[in-house]
């Protein structure tokens, strides 16, 4: 719901075609102002330690965000990004403390995240269901399915590897967990998928119009069922993340991650409706969320004033980003 | 009004107690459904268990108490989630027959249910806050505070507790700052990472739960300063007193939701066999844990607290 | 799913008919669409198809392609008997098709909407291995495609929502025109276009036709269709009334038979 | 997000012509089957006590649903309904506790409600930013300044007249409150708005496309504006409702109406891409979800099966919507 | 909002110009889509605009009725200058329009898109008080309206996006004729149309120049043009290129002046 619906075409067309492919720049100078204003605010946000963490903070999120992307360029929306996510961090843990082999865990995890998102895209392109009613139903299946597996505990996950990814290493004066890397990469790799292969090119042209793309001979359907797959392994991905960051199997965590995923996506330029924005876009409006809870913490604001302001600077960076692209 | 409750002589095999907890979120709510089932199986009862979809769904508990009383439970065991918002169903329900007993949480009034079986939240925030105090020594303190969700009635009461035990009063320029958790861990993480950001001396940490205080250990220990700060949480789960065996949490106080719920349904078993309903206010206790004692302060080690943990 | 190259032609029984529909229906709820058409598309040949608004002509040629299915009926093609689940089964078979709707993606450019579905991709390992997209020459085919129906574009990077209707109709077209393989079908081409791109169009079409694909082309402009049509299919109300040819019949006469002044008898193939 | 995107249009759109304004079988019927199974599975379904309970239950997102309904049938989204259907709660508790008139303050909080409407509707209207954004922002916004309000606390409402809706009276053997008659009455009156006058016919103009609406001289931002000024006011008089029904007022309550509401509207056969749906479907959409609710635990399902069960039956409940369309 | 009886013509001073655009500038980006155009109606004619795909055409009837805002120039209704905000003003003002894209609601139904925008209420207290419409008759003088375009429609309760793209056509150019009280604009409103329903549409475009309403026509079809048109205004990139009369001149030269292969000094108003 980001294609605007009262402008007139002549408004924005001219710039959708630039954010294709192109990283927009509306998003990216809210960032900085954000950033700017925080590091007037207090001197220690721009300490390479809060940096570091901010991209830390941002890793389970950004990754999420990165399926959720995917997604809602094909015109569909997906609620249950954490649920699967946390899937894949209890069953990779179950394996684990079973005994299995560490590797082999994750592995057969993201496995069956993938066979979620699998699941997803089955019944929305074979049955073509309406997405948000089939990831909720799978939202509710999975969070009864978790506890169940789980018998409603969570359980801490103590492993070298599947704690790999929370693991620090020193790029020059900054400290980055092996996680961040991860999600740097694949953002580099799902940007490639988009932007410059043949898949990425028809994600687009189903979700701008998918009976143009049915009648020009592109199997909508089996690529619906790829980008949810995909997104599906990205979960798995993210779980393993997760994992690195909260050595803890909880099926109650990640509850607020489809509002926060799309949020990011929001955020970042790309529309509800389909078709329209970017990965680069959705990279940003995740930091700009970790950015915005850093910042206020540091800058003193009482928690129950930061929803508040949070609220107001959420709406502000959209304005902000819809007033750049005007002009552009 | 009673045409839907069956009342009479009924075998108990009939019995049926339900259970409407806060939330299936918070693990301490799941344990005491489980235990609530295995005490109920034990009894011949059949348990319906019902919760709220998230922490102040009134409407959530409302409906299922509803559903309860339609389903012919005969008593029913409630942890309100704000109890002023429950008035008005536990009377229809009370009306109809049905036993009900408040778990956990108290209601206000408290004689608006027939019985309360629950842990002093506010006592539980006091020794936690006065052993985080004694604990600290002569270091002048600096606190953050690892909220719940604000509002909740649990979360108020030991928040308040803590800083009562603690000895100093909201708004003390002690607190360098509080965050929002829900108690989850990851929450909990990105808050206390986000605090320390700020304030690198914190020297102490109250938080509402022990996931909460998983997260806040993380982040500590990212900083490199989990053995500078004394932090302390509630719950008094086998995962938390873990936690303060290996020395991440410096003590917990610890509650009994298997000893609640089992005394709810002994008692709604009871009662449909005798028709004795119980009555007033039953503290199930709460113990201070720790391995590190401190002078004054009565406390039990993590090797009682282990065989009494909730959880696993 | 193999590409094979552009402006290849597929063979076909030269003397034969290339595309055939017997006793095609397809309904609509209650409304009859498609009331059981013939169709035959010969080798070689420019077919016009001409019909009041709404004799079904569109929705003939969405069940030839595979765009609807019908209720009733057989297609064949090459004299087998087909049965396309999609529009993708028909362009795997070569035919190519500008759909009334014009069937483009509005936010993506006109490169892009050109490829869309038959992308190019670098030479080499760059392709092969990492399926990278060849956009520059993907562009360049492009900007040479439109040049060659003399379009006034205000950039070939424009995305389609921004063009004039007449451009985007052109982009339809060159689409077609560039990757037929076996025939070729055109509903409504030059409705959007000026007179200049019109006669462009139309010199397209003929140069298919001597590339060796028959062509289908719907139009609701008479002299167009007696300029280039070798035989002329007329519907009504969902029904092939006659087929005839430009040669034996006169404008007058096919308005005449699509409006339902002239009755004739179960059009019969005249075989011109 | 319903408008389902690989299918052809031939498959839908004769029937969607006849869902605006006449009500949607396929939701109907699912509803009547789901009370078949559960009228079989405990014959305690179908006692009169207990049909009135669902529709008590039913009363407060039921009538959220239908704010919520008007802002997707423009293709809009609201996540701020429930905190605005707080507040409202939150303000006239607080006045009358203050001692101001019942009456007076009840009026005062749905002004306040339809004036947090006509904010978000300015904001997406006036300055073109995506309705998700926006009501977000007004949620984090909301939420804030709704603990700050109460101080943090709920607390209780005991006031004659704004419990008024929960009060009961017998209509032929079947007990209903004034709350429930009140929901039919909301629901009956912006039906007409929507199937029987020019503004309803402009919603599903501007939702169907916007652009179009524009061109043929509709103004679509004031009429935006009016839509979510309407929903607020529906929001205001939902807090009456909830007040009757919960006379309690709680900052924290209603924190998953955003997303139950629009659960209702999508089961119920609306299309989160707007201009397609109907007022009729989301009232039993509402009630599916009640009844699921209601029969499960009569069923004595446990409630970690719940949560499974339910999330296959509401996939279920749209598929057969889905399926009986494609027949009709 | 009061809505004027449809038919009911508002005079205009009945010699002079009735609409007009003095240098009119609109820039989409670095794209130059008008660059400085003048425009002149005059009372009671019809005005033919022609030229290329891209010249200009569609987006200058869209800023003379306010649809986009033009970066420079000015608009005179009735002599006086005009700032439409939007398409409402102008249609307050009894501009009708008929827009390329069409401005149709794809799920509303016929008589809705019809009437949209434009919606009767019933009479008496059921319309005044209780706003109801009067959707009966609407949908009789929907089915009259389209009736007498000559169209095969399948039912007037279909669903627009059901319609055959010259049926929806025809729904857009019904409605123009419906309301129009000062002048029409269509831009391309036979594009899409049968031969029948061609002829059907023009005798409506003189049938409401003789109800003295001056029309502003777009077309690509030479031959409609000049049998129509009192004056022919050419663009050409974006300007325009000349004002000619039917009578003075030939398509040939028409078609030559649009296409560049005749220049002409700045255009002046022919006189006719
Ligand atoms: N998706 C649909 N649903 C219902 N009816 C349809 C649909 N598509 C077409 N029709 C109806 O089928 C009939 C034939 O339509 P079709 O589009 O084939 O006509 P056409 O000959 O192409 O007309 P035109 O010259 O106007 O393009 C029309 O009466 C139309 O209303
Ligand atoms: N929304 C837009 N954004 C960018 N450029 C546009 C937009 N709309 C039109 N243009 C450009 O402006 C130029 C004029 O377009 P316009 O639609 O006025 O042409 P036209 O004369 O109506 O052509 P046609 O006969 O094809 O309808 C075209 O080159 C077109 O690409
Ligand atoms: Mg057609
Ligand atoms: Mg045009």
């Amino acid at each position: 719901m980001s294609a605007v619906p009262v402008s007139p075409p002549e408004k924005t067309s001219g710039v959708m075609a630039k954010i294709i492919g192109v990283p927009s720049a509306g998003p990216l100078l809210v960032l900085l102002a954000f950033g700017l204003i925080f590091a007037i605010t207090n001197p220690r946000f721009l300490a390479t330690h809060n940096l570091s963490i901010i991209l830390q903070q941002t890793v389970i999120i950004g990754t999420l965000a990165i399926g959720q992307t995917l997604v809602i360029l094909t015109a569909g929306i997906d609620l249950a990004v954490g649920a699967i996510c946390v899937l894949g961090t209890i069953i990779a843990g179950k394996l684990v403390t079973s005994g299995y082999d560490p590797a082999l865990s994750m592995a057969f995890s993201v496995l069956v995240c993938t066979a979620a998102g699998f699941a997803a895209g089955g019944l929305i392109s074979g049955l073509r269901l309406p997405p948000f009613i089939v990831t909720l139903g799978i939202l509710g299946i999975l969070t009864a399915a978790l506890r169940l597996i789980s018998a409603g505990g969570a359980f801490p996950v103590r492993d070298e590897f599947l704690g790999w990814t929370g693991n620090t290493l020193r790029l020059g004066g900054f400290i980055v967990t092996y996680g961040v890397l991860l999600m740097f990469v694949l953002y580099a790799l799902v940007w490639y998928l988009l932007n410059e292969t043949k898949w990425g090119r028809h994600v687009y042209a189903i979700g701008n119009s998918p009976e143009a793309a049915r009648l020009v001979g592109i199997p909508v359907r089996r690529h619906l069922l790829s980008v949810y797959l995909l997104a599906g392994f990205i979960y798995g991905i993210g779980a393993w993340l997760a994992l690195g960051r909260i050595p803890n199997a909880d099926p109650n965590a990640l509850q607020t991650a489809n509002l926060d995923s799309i949020t990011a996506v929001v955020i970042g330029g790309t529309s509800l409706f389909g078709g329209r924005g970017g990965l680069i876009g959705t990279l940003i409006g995740a930091l700009i969320v970790g950015v915005l809870r850093n910042g206020l913490t540091l800058a003193g604001i009482d928690p129950l004033w930061q929803d508040l302001v949070t609220g107001i600077l959420v709406i502000v960076a959209v304005a902000l980003d819809q007033l750049s692209r005007r002009k552009g | 009004a009673v045409s839907f409750a069956f009342t009479g002589q009924a075998s108990a095999e009939d019995v049926i107690v339900g259970l409407v907890t806060k939330t299936e979120v918070n693990p301490f709510f799941v344990k005491m459904r489980q235990a609530a089932e295995a005490q109920a199986k034990e009894k011949g009862a059949k348990l319906i268990a019902r919760a709220g979809k998230f922490d102040g769904d009134n409407e959530g508990q409302v409906a299922a108490i509803e559903d309860l009383i339609s389903a012919g439970a005969k008593g029913i065991l409630l942890t309100p989630n704000n109890s002023s918002g429950m008035l008005n169903i536990i009377k229809k329900a009370r009306d109809a027959g049905v036993l009900v007993i408040a778990l956990d949480t108290a209601t206000d009034p408290a004689d608006a249910v027939d019985a309360t079986f629950a842990t002093d939240n506010f006592e539980a925030g006091v020794q936690q806050g006065a052993y985080a105090r004694k604990a600290l020594g002569d270091k002048t303190p600096i606190v953050a505070m690892l909220d719940g969700t604000p509002g909740g009635t649990v979360d108020t009461f030991r928040h308040d507790g803590y800083l009562k035990g603690f000895g100093i009063a909201e708004g003390d320029p002690a607190i360098a700052g509080a965050a929002i958790t829900n108690g989850a861990q990851d929450k909990g993480q990105i808050g206390m990472e986000n605090l320390l950001s700020k304030n690198g001396d914190i020297n102490a940490v109250y938080t509402i739960n022990e996931p909460a205080a998983a997260g806040a250990y993380a982040a500590l220990k990212s900083f490199g300063k989990e053995a500078d700060v004394m932090l302390t949480s509630i719950d008094g789960g086998c995962a938390g007193v873990r936690d303060v065996k290996d020395g991440k949490i410096a003590a917990t106080v610890m509650q009994f939701p298997y000893k609640m719920a089992a005394m709810g349904v002994d008692a709604v078993v009871e009662y449909a066999a005798t028709g004795k309903k119980p009555s007033g206010f039953v503290n199930t206790g709460s113990f201070l844990i720790t391995d590190k004692p401190v002078d004054g302060i009565e406390s039990k080690d993590t090797a009682w607290g282990l065989k009494n943990c909730w959880g696993d | 799913m193999k590409t094979p190259a552009p402006l290849q032609p597929i063979p076909s029984d030269s003397a034969g008919i290339v595309l055939e529909a017997r006793n095609v229906v397809k309904r609509y709820g209650h409304m009859t669409a498609l009331d059981g058409v013939d169709f035959e598309l010969r080798a070689g040949e420019i077919l016009a198809v001409v019909g009041d608004n709404g004799a079904g002509k569109s929705t003939l040629i969405k069940a030839l392609t595979g765009a609807v299915h019908p209720d009733g009926g057989e297609i064949l093609l090459d004299g087998e008997p087909v049965h396309f689940k999609g529009p993708l089964d028909a362009r795997h078979r070569g035919i190519e098709t500008v759909y009334q709707d014009l069937a483009v993606a509005p936010a993506l450019d006109i490169a892009s909407n050109l490829f869309l579905g038959r992308e190019l991709r670098r030479p080499g390992i760059m392709g092969s291995v990492f399926r990278r997209l060849d956009k520059k020459r993907m562009r360049q085919e492009a900007e040479r495609s439109m040049a060659e129906l003399k379009f006034r574009l205000p950039s070939i990077t424009n995305a389609v929502e921004a063009l004039s209707g007449g451009q985007r109709q052109g982009v339809a077209v060159a689409r077609a025109a560039l990757f037929a393989r076996k025939l070729v079908i055109m509903d409504e081409p030059t409705a959007a276009l000026g007179v200049r791109e019109t006669g462009q169009v139309l010199e397209l079409i003929r140069a298919i036709r001597d590339r060796g694909l028959p062509v289908v082309l719907i139009s609701h402009n008479m002299p167009n269709v007696f300029e280039l049509a070798d035989r002329i299919h007329i519907m009504r109300l969902g029904r092939r009334a006659a087929v005839v040819s430009p040669k034996t019949h006169s404008m007058g006469d096919v308005v005449a038979i699509m409006t339902g002044a002239t009755r004739v008898e179960e059009a019969r193939d005249p075989g011109v």
